[in-house]
């Protein structure tokens, strides 16, 4: 049995257990917090930076999604200025690519779209970066259009770590990061996808897409094979 | 990001403005493909989600078509939103418009803002107040994103269309249309 | 850069002359660190030798040594015997030098004087420009080893810490931990595994006070690393050492190979059965990975992106082992402290930072070069009295210390002590100890672009703060360096430099906006002459934007 | 002779256009030029993008008929996708069309075009317009206001959005039609029937002033084009293309829409931005035909529908079999009306209407695809080439207002050498050189909505290039 | 660990590739050796080929993405072959407040190349680096691993279109 840990989350009493995160806590207990690259069933890697919160003693902000429950500790989720931080950091997602929402198959079914509607973002001050990216549409169902792309490596994570492929991986770095395939080759020709479709499947927006999806119609229903496998993982005891 | 969803359902009114929007119709209007010509539209998308204009109709189009007027004569206030191809990138300006005929154009597909109100008072003998706010333009060049200048003066615009409404909206449940 | 440069393919030959009797009556120690190299330092070696022996004079001998300290005029040939210093030694000189040796008495002790040497005090570069960084015997000659000897017949690993937590010395690679801290959590923590790593991946532009250890003394290094290994209970080590510096490497490969040899590192180290042994690893050009969590994922051959703390390396590191981790000065400094003791070490310095710290003067500065000073030491004594003030007796402007993260301080701090704290406090960073002076001819606004190009273009990309940011920053700056910022600009960029401060991953994300604030709070008319008056005071920034009309 | 006209860069944000008439030697008029922009700015924008996102990319090029451009497009990724809709799918697609179209023509008519025929061509602009209708005939102008409301409903229900619809996609449409949708676009169905039948009326009485006028208002001989379907029958968006001659004879007929690069030739004039589109077999510039409501009345056998043919046999007895004078686009375009109601009616009535079986999936089976459907300003053509991963490499479309640019043309040249008396232009001039392109309803609207005033200014050039008068309106 | 999969041979003949599996081998052939085996193999070809990445993958058993990612990582390594000379130019901040600027600006006007680029004659790549720690003989370049202090632009230039 593991030990039972119990704290507060903006105020309210929440209980969890030792080795749990804030995030999935606060999840379990109704307390949304935002983040674009957690997905349950995968390993956090708390880079998206939307779900930081503060720490009653800390001076510094932590990631919710990597921070493990402490007992007695006071988690502030939600905050005048951590939503102005998570503003400008959305704000940052979309000026560092080209989204434009209106013609993307991901329109009304997308994260950072909900999210900039739920944090109230609504125009752009910062100056734009948008370079014209490519689309690799060269596998047989899938395409990737790189315009769209955030970076949460959900693709890269749920490829190594669930299909067990690692076709996903991430090439160069800082504002040069894309993720790619095998040797940067095109899609279509990486002998390592086994065209499960998981990538596809957890885009948290129109950069992995089925293809022949026209736009605002790619909704990706979250099929429940991810807490599955969480749970196959889990009896097998890695 | 373009314009997002449609106008989201307001709660309860929070100010001046939010008693005064009753019965205000507040419209932006552009090719939103055509850079800051679809200023329109941005300003629009920042509007519907104001809660100060809750209860407001915000609608944005890709121009002015005879239709509206039947809208504008529903309205005690229309506050149009445009791009302007006069004055310095970015400076906002507020007109008042008097109905009037416009002649000589009657062969574009545009219908003149004047020419609305002209015709709802014709028809349906309606008489709403009546604001053109524009922005001038940097950019109309093939693209879906706003000049930084013409971006820059969305927050102002939208203050700009807040304070209009606050000023001349009149609260809801008394219209003067007929 | 694919290509070992020359200084790579050092030649091992020795250029020493053996005297009959044993002991040379005169030395001419030849620098041949990386900056002399470049100069071609080597060759000095090796005519001198040719000639001298073809003087005949037989009680002379040549040495190549590690850094002399004053970079900026090598190569530099000095005769131990009466500190004769020879800059910018061209092979027709050499016949001076040799002339100047015959002059030596067996008498001659002199130290070298000025306030150069005098102003220093040298316990990580004390062997530095002594000896020969190739050679164990050398290395011995001056006390090398007598501390991890003393450590493995006399200490217990807890009294190997509790000295060095005595010392007082803070790690040297720039934030300042407590080094006997860390030693005793990695001692500590869970697992029977333990690694020890040396971080020589001097990534600061302007810093290289760790290469020049590394090539001047590599076996201090090793040593101290040894006794943290005892301390800690770790038997693996690992070097990771930038690849941009092949001497450095090269020197290491060699000192690592005579310890094992000599049984001062690999199984039963001094006849005892204590275990350690070290591995180099080389970067490959990505300054992130100077962060612990980066440096250890690129240590296990992956990309080097930061992960967030915690887990601290102390508890799960490399392989997800305790790991301590210190940089090369860090170590450095362990072999004398444990030599003449925690309480002697700690007499140095001001405050909570104690001892020396080295520290690389460049910039607009008479004497680049490294030098080594107590902790408290001012700006001023550094600048002017060290390093001998400003080329051309232009007038002082600031000095940037602290890296990409640190910060530029103007001229009204030149009196203030430097330390950690103090450095803090006026809004920059002791960082690795890089010290760049610049003059009325740098552009405070066109600086910090340079350092947010700088960072932009080694971010890892791995969190959205820092991979955007930097770049948005770095757009802002050139808006006012080309003359086309307002003022709700220089709004915006304040505000962004917060948020990117606050919410990125890493230490380089969060320290990034450091330039901009620092040149903020001290150059800030540089920026409004940008933005307002349309004009760059240096006229180093080239103005585009039209003169504004009234 | 005549000089080339550059067109200042200007001018090439949409909103002004321009109308030449070059005078000779003995200051007879030899040559009438419309200059109009059109928007060219989507190849740039398509280059590289998924060819799916192709139909909601084109709906943002015009304000006026987005649904227009949106069936072209989805047409024309279906054909690289090689499937077709299921046929409720298509059904509804039709429906969404065809609601585009009442809406446009009753702009066109009721408001653009009624002020004229109302008051006169030589009334005073200050009350020959929208108002002056409004003022004088309000049952008109509500009449149109209704139309065009009811036609926009049709498009804002069936599509979600009124503006910018994604309900048609590729392959077919993106959501089945609810029960509830189809009985409100039947409720206002009757009185969109009694509006078009009451300006008929309307227009049919009012009709016989106009008859001389008719008579030299861009009257000439040319061919037309429009689909039909297999019987011969107006189809606004499927079929065949038919050319007739000026006499009714068919130049071609059951061409598949697919071909057309093999009939129609694109011809580039110095002084257009427009392409000119020509009829291949006759050659440039000989090979002139036309589009539009016109085009659909003269070329089909019959509508197709029971009001709308028998307003057709009216029509013909009235003005022959193949109507010439573009005076006649008026009465064509309200007939076009009657029937596009009567036609939703009979599709929302259909059996299979609220089917969900309305999409088909495939993916890129070829490198072309040509989509075509009638417009309201008539046959619309959209031409694509993408790479084997569906990634479009280039795009064209062919737009009604190029199909009709040599006519127009043509018609203001009629016009002008009828009223051109020495060098100065005079107002009965002007006033038919608007009304005549009037008729054809050009599209100006797929740029920039409209800087300031939409200006139209008349230049009379002579042979030296000189302008020797100049207005504006 | 259970060897999950044969050790590939190497992509030719050439010797060259036995340092590269030599180095491979002393490390254990493990996947934590990729990165001093991508060092081995640029030392030894002087780039890194698509050859080079999938032998050095295939034997460390590490998947070929992240073969890639980790290659294109680290500014190190370099994909595509330099040309006959390479000139780096170090951008650390003493040579930038000492005139890095000007001679980068100033090989951009002579041999019409931007860092990172070859000339077009295959003859020069310019490259730039974060400090190369020679920051006392600033503004200092690397022309074919030989350091060179205190740069003069147009000597600079003299000497590499003399090459």
């Amino acid at each position: 049995m593991s030990t039972v840990f119990t704290f507060r989350i903006d105020g309210k009493d929440v209980a969890g257990s030792e080795g749990q995160t804030v995030m999935e806590v606060a999840e379990e207990n109704g307390i949304d917090i935002p983040g674009l690259c957690h997905l349950e069933g995968i390993h956090d890697r708390g880079a998206c930076r939307l779900c930081m919160v503060e720490i009653a003693g800390s001076p510094k902000l932590t990631a919710a999604c990597v921070t493990k429950i402490t007992e007695g500790m006071d988690v502030t989720a939600h905050s005048e200025r951590l939503q102005e931080y998570r503003r400008t950091v959305t704000e940052m997602l979309f000026v560092e690519r080209n989204h434009v929402c209106a013609v993307c198959v991901a329109n009304d079914h997308c994260e950072l779209q909900d999210l900039a509607a739920d944090l109230e973002l609504t125009h752009f001050d910062l100056p734009r970066i948008s370079p014209k990216l490519d689309i690799d549409a060269s596998h047989r169902l899938f395409a990737i259009d790189h315009n769209r792309c955030i970076l949460c490596l959900r693709c890269v994570r749920v490829c190594d770590e669930i299909e067990g492929a690692h076709t996903w991986d991430v090439m160069h770095r800082g504002l040069e990061t894309r993720v790619q395939t095998d040797m940067g080759i095109p899609w279509g020709e990486s002998t390592t996808c086994t065209s499960c479709g998981k990538c596809v499947q957890v885009c948290p927006t129109g950069a992995l897409f089925e293809k022949g999806r026209a736009v605002a119609s790619g909704s990706k229903h979250q099929r429940p094979f991810l807490p599955w496998l969480k749970i196959v993982e889990e009896e097998r005891g890695r | 990001m373009s314009v997002p969803a449609e106008p989201a359902d307001h709660n309860a009114p929070e100010s001046a403005a939010a008693d005064a929007a009753g019965n205000t119709l507040i419209v932006g209007y552009g090719n939103a493909l055509r850079s800051d010509d679809g200023f329109g539209w941005h300003a629009a998308a920042l509007l519907a989600q104001d809660p100060r204009l809750s209860g407001a109709r915000v609608t944005w189009q890709h121009q002015l078509t005879p239709e509206l007027a039947v809208d504008f004569s529903k309205a005690s206030l229309v506050v149009l939103i445009d791009i302007s191809v006069d004055g310095k990138a970015g400076d906002i300006s507020v007109r008042r418009l008097d109905p009037s005929p416009v002649a000589g154009s009657a062969w574009s597909h545009h219908t003149e803002p004047a020419a609305l109100i002209a015709l709802a008072g014709e028809l349906w003998g309606a008489t709403p107040t009546v604001f053109v706010v524009s922005v001038g333009a940097a950019s109309l060049e093939v693209g879906d994103e706003l000049s930084p200048a013409v971006e820059r003066a969305l927050p102002a615009v939208v203050d700009t269309v807040v304070a209009i409404v606050a000023e001349h909206g009149r609260p809801s449940g008394s219209p003067t249309a007929q | 850069m694919s290509e070992m440069p020359a200084t790579a393919r050092p030649t091992h030959r020795r250029a020493t002359i053996e005297t009959a009797d044993g002991q040379p009556r005169a030395s001419a120690y030849v620098c041949e660190a990386a900056s002399c190299m470049s100069a071609q330092s080597h060759d000095i070696t090796l005519r001198l030798g040719e000639r001298i022996a073809a003087a005949g004079m037989t009680d002379v001998t040549i040495k190549r040594v590690g850094c002399l300290g004053l970079c900026a005029a090598g190569p530099l040939v000095e005769i131990a015997e009466t500190a004769e210093l020879f800059e910018r030694v061209k092979p027709d000189d050499v016949e001076g030098i040799v002339k100047a040796l015959k002059k030596v008495k067996p008498t001659d002790t002199r130290r070298p004087q000025g306030p150069f040497f005098e102003k220093q005090l040298r316990v990580v570069t004390e062997n530095m420009g002594r000896i020969d960084p190739e050679s164990l015997d050398d290395y011995v000659g001056r006390g090398g080893y007598e501390a991890l000897k003393h450590v493995l017949s006399d200490m217990t690993s807890t009294e190997v810490r509790d000295e060095i937590t005595r010392s007082g010395l803070r790690g040297r690679g720039g934030a300042g931990y407590p080094v006997g801290l860390k030693w005793t959590t990695v001692a500590k923590a869970e697992g029977t595994q333990k690694y020890v790593v040396c971080n020589a991946d001097e990534g600061d532009p302007g810093a290289f006070m760790d290469r020049s250890v590394l090539e001047s003394d590599p076996f201090r290094v090793l040593e101290g690393m040894t006794i943290a290994a005892f301390a800690v209970h770790a038997n693996e080590g690992y070097i990771y050492c930038r690849a941009e510096y092949p001497l450095a490497v090269s020197r290491l490969r060699t000192a690592i190979r005579l310890a094992q040899r000599a049984g001062l590192l690999g199984t039963g180290i001094a006849d005892t059965n204590f275990n350690f042994d070290v591995q180099i690893r080389l970067g490959a050009g990505a300054f992130v990975c100077g962060e612990e969590t980066a440096l250890i994922a690129s240590i296990e051959g992956r990309r080097g992106t930061p992960r967030p703390r915690p887990p601290y390396p102390a508890v799960q590191g490399l392989w997800d082992c305790p790991t301590l981790l210190n940089n090369v000065e860090s170590y450095a400094n362990v072999p004398t402290i444990l030599n003449k003791g925690a309480d002697w070490y700690s007499e140095y310095g001001i405050g909570k930072s104690k001892g020396t710290k080295v520290f690389a003067l460049a910039g607009r500065i008479v004497n680049t070069g490294l030098i080594e000073v107590p902790m408290g030491t001012t700006l001023r004594e550094i600048v002017f009295d060290i390093g001998g003030g400003i080329i051309d007796g232009r007038p002082f402007k600031a000095v940037q210390t602290g890296g990409p993260s640190g910060g530029c301080i103007p001229a009204q701090f030149l009196d203030m002590a430097v330390s950690y704290e103090s450095l803090i406090e006026v809004g920059s960073f002791m960082g690795s100890g890089g010290l760049i002076v610049m003059d009325d001819t740098s552009c405070m606004v066109d600086v910090a672009k340079y350092f947010m190009d700088f960072c932009r273009e080694e971010s890892c990309g791995k969190c959205v703060p820092c991979r955007v940011g930097t770049t948005e920053l770095y757009m802002i700056l050139d808006l006012i360096t080309r003359g086309e910022a307002t003022l709700d600009d220089l709004a915006q960029l304040e505000r962004l430099a917060g948020i990117i401060q606050k919410t990125s991953l890493c230490g380089l994300g969060q320290g990034a906006p450091n330039p901009i604030f620092s040149t903020l709070r001290y150059f800030r008319d540089e920026y409004m002459a940008h933005i307002v008056d349309k004009t760059c005071p240096a006229g180093v920034c080239t103005i585009t934007a039209p003169e504004v009309m009234a | 002779m005549s000089r080339e006209i550059v067109i200042d860069p200007v001018t090439r944000i949409e909103g002004h256009s321009k109308i030449t008439i070059q005078l000779d030697d003995h200051g007879e008029v030899v040559d009438a030029h419309f200059h109009v922009t059109q928007f060219r700015g989507f190849e740039r924008i398509t280059q590289g993008r998924p060819v799916h996102e192709m139909p909601a990319i084109m709906a943002r090029i015009c304000g006026i008929c987005p649904v227009s451009h949106l069936v072209a497009s989805a047409k024309a990724v279906d054909d690289i996708l090689a499937v077709e809709p299921p046929p409720t799918g298509a059904d509804l697609r039709r429906i969404i069309n065809l609601g585009q179209i009442v809406q446009s023509n009753a702009l066109s008519f009721f408001h653009l075009s009624a002020p004229d025929l109302l008051f006169g061509f030589d009334a005073d602009p200050a009350k020959r317009n929208i108002i002056g209708l409004a003022r004088e005939n309000p049952q008109l102008a509500k009449d149109g206001i209704a139309l065009r409301k009811w036609g926009q409903q049709i498009i804002e229900w069936l599509g979600g959005k009124r503006i910018h619809p994604t309900w048609i996609i590729p392959g077919g449409m993106a959501k089945p039609l609810t029960a509830e949708v189809r009985d409100r676009i039947l409720a206002g169905l009757p009185e969109a029937i009694a509006a078009v039948e009451r300006a008929i009326a309307w227009y049919k009485t009012d009709m016989v002033r106009w008859e001389e006028e008719a008579a030299s208002f861009g009257n000439f001989r040319s061919a037309f084009m429009a689909l039909v379907d297999r019987h011969g029958n107006v189809d606004h968006y499927d079929g065949w293309l038919r050319v007739i001659d000026a006499d009714g004879k068919f130049l071609a007929d059951r061409v598949d829409p697919h071909q057309f690069n093999d009939y129609i030739g694109e011809a580039v004039e110095p002084w257009s931005y427009l392409k000119s589109t020509y009829w291949k077999p006759m050659g440039y510039p000989d090979g002139i035909y036309r589009v539009g409501p016109l085009a659909r009345v003269n070329v089909a056998d019959r509508m197709g529908t029971p009001r709308a043919d028998e307003e057709l046999e009216k029509f013909r007895w009235r003005v022959g079999r193949v109507a010439g004078s573009s005076f006649h686009y008026h009465y064509a375009r309200l007939i076009d009306t009657l029937h596009c109601i009567e036609k939703i009616e009979a599709l929302l009535r259909g059996p299979d209407i609220l089917s969900t079986h309305i999409l088909s999936r495939a993916g890129v089976n070829r490198n072309e695809g040509i989509g075509v459907s009638e417009a309201p300003r008539g046959t619309l053509m959209h031409h694509y080439k993408v790479d084997d991963d569906g990634i479009v490499l280039w795009a064209n479309l062919v737009i009604a207002t190029g199909h009709n640019n040599m006519a127009m043309n043509r018609a203001v040249l009629q016009v002008a050498r009828h009223h051109i008396k020495g060098d100065k232009i005079t107002e009965p001039m002007l006033n038919r050189v608007e009304a005549v392109i009037r008729c054809y309803d050009p599209c100006l609207s797929c740029s920039t909505h409209a800087l300031g005033e939409m200006t139209l200014r008349i230049q009379l050039v002579g042979p030296d290039g000189a302008v020797l008068d100049e207005l504006a309106r | 660990m259970p060897v999950l999969h044969a050790k590939p041979q190497a992509p030719t003949d050439d010797k060259r590739w036995k340092i590269v599996e030599t180095r491979m081998r002393r490390m254990g052939d493990r996947p934590a050796a990729l990165i001093e085996a991508l060092h081995a193999a640029q030392e030894a070809f002087g780039y890194l080929d698509t050859d080079a990445l999938n032998y050095v993958g295939d034997t460390l058993g590490v998947p070929h993405s992240r073969v890639y990612g980790v290659a294109t990582f680290y500014s190190f390594f370099t994909l595509k072959p330099q040309g006959e000379h390479t000139c780096v130019v170090c951008t650390g901040t003493a040579c930038y407040i000492n005139g890095a600027k000007d001679i980068l600006s100033g090989l951009e006007k002579a041999l019409h190349v931007k860092p990172r680029q070859t000339t077009a004659d295959n003859k020069i790549s310019v490259l730039t680096a974060r400090c190369v720690g020679s920051c006392s003989l600033a503004p200092a370049v690397i022309i074919d691993g030989e350091v060179k202090g205190k740069v003069n632009v147009d000597d600079l230039v003299a000497q590499l279109e003399a090459m």
